[in-house]
């Protein structure tokens, strides 16, 4: 299921012509690659990993994927910031979020 | 876990209701919800710390986007893109699911990670690094370099969208020497 | 005296995070400070070279060792990435002084441009999987912010594509990492190594999570079916950012970090080496047939990019140690002389304003450093003797023929040829074609523009007399590593 | 915006700031920490930007103090993991196991490492929205 998350946002994010939902797509894709990071690291009835004072002999998930996954969300985010910058600059010189009117670029 | 594939569902509608949408607006926050399923997601599978992130990043990323897209002209962008693109994309996704299936198939079942090293984590972190919360304390300690790494990921896009949104990309020829800020 | 490497990452960082505090107060003066920042680097690395510790080196952050923390490997393979690495980067920088003198905002490019060297160092240096992802994400997001540094329509656009694409590599090469974390539950290459050669050969998801980096790291370094973007995205960045992106960056975040992975961690296999085999040939053979129509100076040098790409890959996926060695050598090959094209494209470009070969010609006249230094830049991606591209490529097709692939090997030898014509119309074209009075009052470009590019164009030079002895002391000992596959990196865990 | 909207902003803005930074402080010992925290503090400016609209927050908050928040908060940072080889290694955690655990003052650099990307994180990622949303209202209309 986590897959075909994935490829949802992949679709938008190579098909669609809107460049806003281009950016949406590749959110979508994001959460995909993070939702399977946390669920590799998943353990059946295991604890949320934080200590406190009492017991000492519980069983925790594994709280590496959740470090990368807290680096992975602000990569995501710092390139979703760069990515609707270069769209507003975009709409400055086009006027459109269409790609199909953006093609000065080709071959 | 049957709460895990209600979410998982609720996500999966969320995502094609962004991504079929015609309107940029409604997209957006279709998006945002997609957004908070994932937070919900991360609650149950133990990871407190990611939903408050989460949680936050989602926030900040709505505004953004939100901020981005209204006044602008939503011009209604009718036709997809052609047929072969389209079936080349189906047959690509098909193959994805199929290896990804058997790839899954080797790794470790769900509920039961391997936790070689993490292990070391949790019994060391305590004692080693004096921190309660074992993913702060691998985050700044066991792995803080990479934390340096993802501050600079952060810094080098605050420093992207300043020099993206320069008033004036380029110079004139004549007035080169002057000193810009 | 190990924490001597933490200079390669750290010191960029800092000037990095200075660059704003600086700009707030001086007005000028930190354009020289980049190029002090690189100098020192670079020097560090020729130290490494010339008087190397004893190899491999492993450098463990906060004390954490090996499967827990973060570490550092240096070895041959690495410290010779670093030498190229920060070597092109001085050049560039030095350059970059009088060049960017047209753009506003100085202080935010040279702020961008240190943040991608210390990616660059920081994924050359890495050898931990996810350490490596995240410097490599630093490196992209640098760049595509520099791509659209003149923030023209062009660029912007350019600077989009290449975006959209290099995000859907970062998503698979995180999909990939994920897999290998829930199989082996470690994030660092040398355990990783370890935990999957003692396992055993369930080469079904291994086969997976290769195929999920060759498309994301391919992607990065655009070999063919994955270029789409490279064409648009070198020829739009400002002249200097052109040279680092086609010099190191598609070299470093692509072919550098997926042979690591691929060779050291995986442990090279048929199936594999013949799919690396397969995408540099078809990108080394449609790179240069592309190239031919061309006549905007940068789109053309892009596309010689790709071609010469597939030979480094080519080489390397052949796995003999000739074929890697060739590789290697022709991957620091193609970053000097690249670079130095891309430089020599851009002071065509500043002082004529345009890159259009048709409008240009009989610069040779007007401007004649950059004329030999781009002669020397030709003849060496052309391949004549002297200079430093013919030996490798030498040495990459005689491997080819030694591996028993003729077809291969006449195909690099057919691309050769055509890399030669395509740069003598560039020279024609640019240089020594007799056209009408309307170039006569260019200037040369400035004195740092020419001096980096005179040096570069000697090393180019220097590097094809002193071909013997600089193959056997660096080259060699870089390709060795990669020929010891994943039994190196097993016996680094247990040494 | 309305009165309403701008009334209750005056109060929540506040609140909102200490719950930043008391997740910032705290990140050792609950969920949260130097990221998170410094979210929740860009996001109260910017809740306050967008009550009040831009003028009124320049007069509150002095821009030039956004970059040089970013910088001094990676530096800061960066220099945290320097001092580490002044005892041998890069990010190592020099003072670790010099408070009582579970207390505020525990865990070694944690939490000036918490403080300094809380920092960082808040003022550039206000610094972002701040140049998103300036440039929308300047920059349009020379459509070439």
């Amino acid at each position: 299921m986590d897959i075909v998350l994935f490829l949802t946002g992949f679709y938008a994010l190579l098909m669609k012509r809107n460049l806003i939902k281009k950016v949406i797509g590749f959110g979508i894709m994001e959460y995909a690659v993070n939702l399977f990071l946390i669920l590799v690291g998943y353990r059946s009835s295991g604890e949320a990993p934080i200590l406190d004072n009492k017991a000492s002999d519980m069983l925790f998930v594994d709280p590496l994927p959740q470090a990368l996954i807290l680096t992975s969300i602000v990569i995501g985010l710092g390139v979703t910031a760069l990515m609707v910058g270069l769209c507003i600059r975009i709409y400055q010189h086009y006027g459109t979020f269409d790609i199909a009117e953006i093609r000065r670029l080709r071959g | 876990m049957p709460e895990l594939y209600a979410v998982m569902t609720f996500m999966l509608i969320g995502a094609v209701i962004a991504v079929s949408m015609r309107g940029l607006l409604s997209s957006v926050i279709a998006v945002g919800a997609v957004g908070l399923g994932l937070c919900v997601m991360f609650l149950f599978l133990r990871a407190p710390d990611l939903a408050i992130t989460q949680l936050v990043v989602e926030i900040l990323m709505l505004i953004i986007l939100i901020r981005a897209t209204i006044g602008r002209g939503v011009s209604r962008i009718h036709c997809e893109s052609g047929i072969w693109i389209g079936a080349s994309f189906m047959l690509f996704s098909g193959v994805f699911i199929l290896a990804a299936c058997a790839a899954l198939k080797e790794i470790p079942d769900f509920g039961r990670a391997l936790m070689r090293v993490s292990d070391f984590y949790i019994k060391n972190a305590l004692n080693k690094t004096g921190a309660a919360n074992i993913v702060t304390s691998i985050i700044l300690d066991f792995r803080a370099y990479d934390t340096l790494g993802e501050a600079t990921v952060l810094f080098a896009s605050v420093m992207g969208v300043l020099a993206l949104m320069r008033k004036k990309g380029r110079k004139k020829t004549d007035e080169r020497d002057e000193p810009d800020c | 005296m190990t924490n001597f490497l933490v200079i390669f990452v750290a010191l960029p960082l800092f000037a990095a995070f200075a660059l704003p505090v600086m700009a707030r107060f001086l007005k000028r003066g930190f354009d020289m400070l980049s190029a002090v920042v690189t100098g020192i680097l670079s020097l560090c690395a020729l130290c490494i070279i010339f008087n190397p510790p004893a190899f491999p080196l492993v450098y463990s952050m906060g004390s954490w060792q090996a499967p827990f923390g973060i570490t550092w490997l240096l070895d041959s393979l690495s410290a010779f990435m670093l030498l190229v690495v920060n070597g092109i980067t001085f050049f560039v920088s030095v350059y970059s002084i009088n060049y960017m003198e047209q753009y506003t905002g100085k202080w935010k490019y040279y702020c961008l441009f240190m943040l991608m060297l210390a990616g660059l160092n920081g994924v050359v240096l890495s050898a931990d999987i996810f350490n490596l992802y995240v410097f490599l994400e630093i490196t992209a997001i640098s760049s595509y912010a520099l791509i659209a540094f003149g923030t023209g329509a062009e660029e912007v656009e350019a600077s989009f594509k290449y975006m959209v694409l290099g995000s859907v590599a970062s998503a698979f090469i995180l999909i990939g990492i994920g897999f290998l974390y829930a199989k082996t539950s470690t994030l660092n290459m040398f355990d990783m190594a370890n935990v999957l050669s003692a396992t055993g050969a369930s080469s079904k998801p291994l086969l997976f999570v290769s195929s999920l980096f060759i498309v994301g790291f391919g992607l990065k370094s655009a070999l063919v079916p994955f270029h789409a973007w490279l064409p648009d995205a070198h020829p739009s960045a400002p002249a200097p950012i052109s040279a680092m992106l086609s010099g190191l960056v598609i070299k470093t975040i692509g072919i550098y970090a997926l042979v690591r992975i691929v060779f050291n961690v995986f442990g090279i296999n048929f199936v594999t080496s013949q799919l690396l085999l397969a995408l540099g040939g078809i990108s080394m053979f449609v790179g240069v047939i592309l190239a031919i129509g061309q006549w905007d100076f940068k789109r053309l040098l892009a596309y010689h990019s790709i071609s010469q790409i597939g030979y480094v890959v080519c080489g390397i996926a052949l796995g003999t140690p000739l074929g890697v060695a060739g590789g290697i050598f022709h991957l620091l090959n193609h970053s000097i002389f690249k670079s130095l094209l891309f430089l020599n494209a851009g002071s065509v470009e500043y002082a004529t304003g345009t890159r259009d070969l048709k409008k240009l010609g009989n610069l040779q006249e007007v401007m004649p450093h950059t004329s030999w230094t781009s002669l020397a830049a030709s003849l060496s991606i052309a391949g004549i003797p002297p200079f430093c591209g013919f030996w490798s490529k030498l040495v990459i097709i005689i491997a080819l023929f030694q591996a028993d692939r003729p077809f291969y090997a006449s195909l690099a030898i057919l691309v050769g040829i055509i890399t030669l014509g395509s740069f003598l119309k560039i020279q024609k074209y640019v240089f020594y074609r007799k056209v009408k009075e309307k170039f006569s009052k260019i200037k040369e470009a400035p004195a740092l523009m020419c001096l980096s590019m005179a040096g570069l164009a000697v090393l180019c030079f220097a590097v094809g007399i002193f071909f013997k002895p600089f193959f056997g002391k660096v080259i060699m000992p870089a390709a060795e590593i990669l020929i010891a596959g994943k039994e190196y990196f097993i016996t680094i865990l247990g040494g | 915006m309305s009165l309403i909207v701008k009334r209750i902003t005056r109060y929540t803005v506040g609140l909102i700031l200490l719950y930043g930074i008391y997740i910032v402080l705290h990140g050792h010992l609950t969920p949260g920490g130097g990221f998170a925290g410094g979210v929740i503090i860009s996001l109260s400016f910017i809740h306050f930007v967008l009550a009040f609209g831009r003028k009124e927050a320049k007069k509150n908050i002095p821009e030039q103090f956004l970059s040089l928040g970013e910088s001094f908060g990676a530096m800061f940072f960066l220099a945290i993991g320097l001092l580490g080889i002044t005892a041998g290694f890069f990010f190592l955690n020099f003072i670790a196991n010099t408070g009582t655990p579970f207390s505020l003052f525990s865990a070694g650099t944690i939490p000036f490492c918490n403080i300094a990307i809380g920092l960082k994180v808040g003022t550039g990622l206000f610094a972002i929205f701040i140049v998103l949303s300036v440039f929308k209202l300047s920059g349009e209309g020379d459509k070439k």
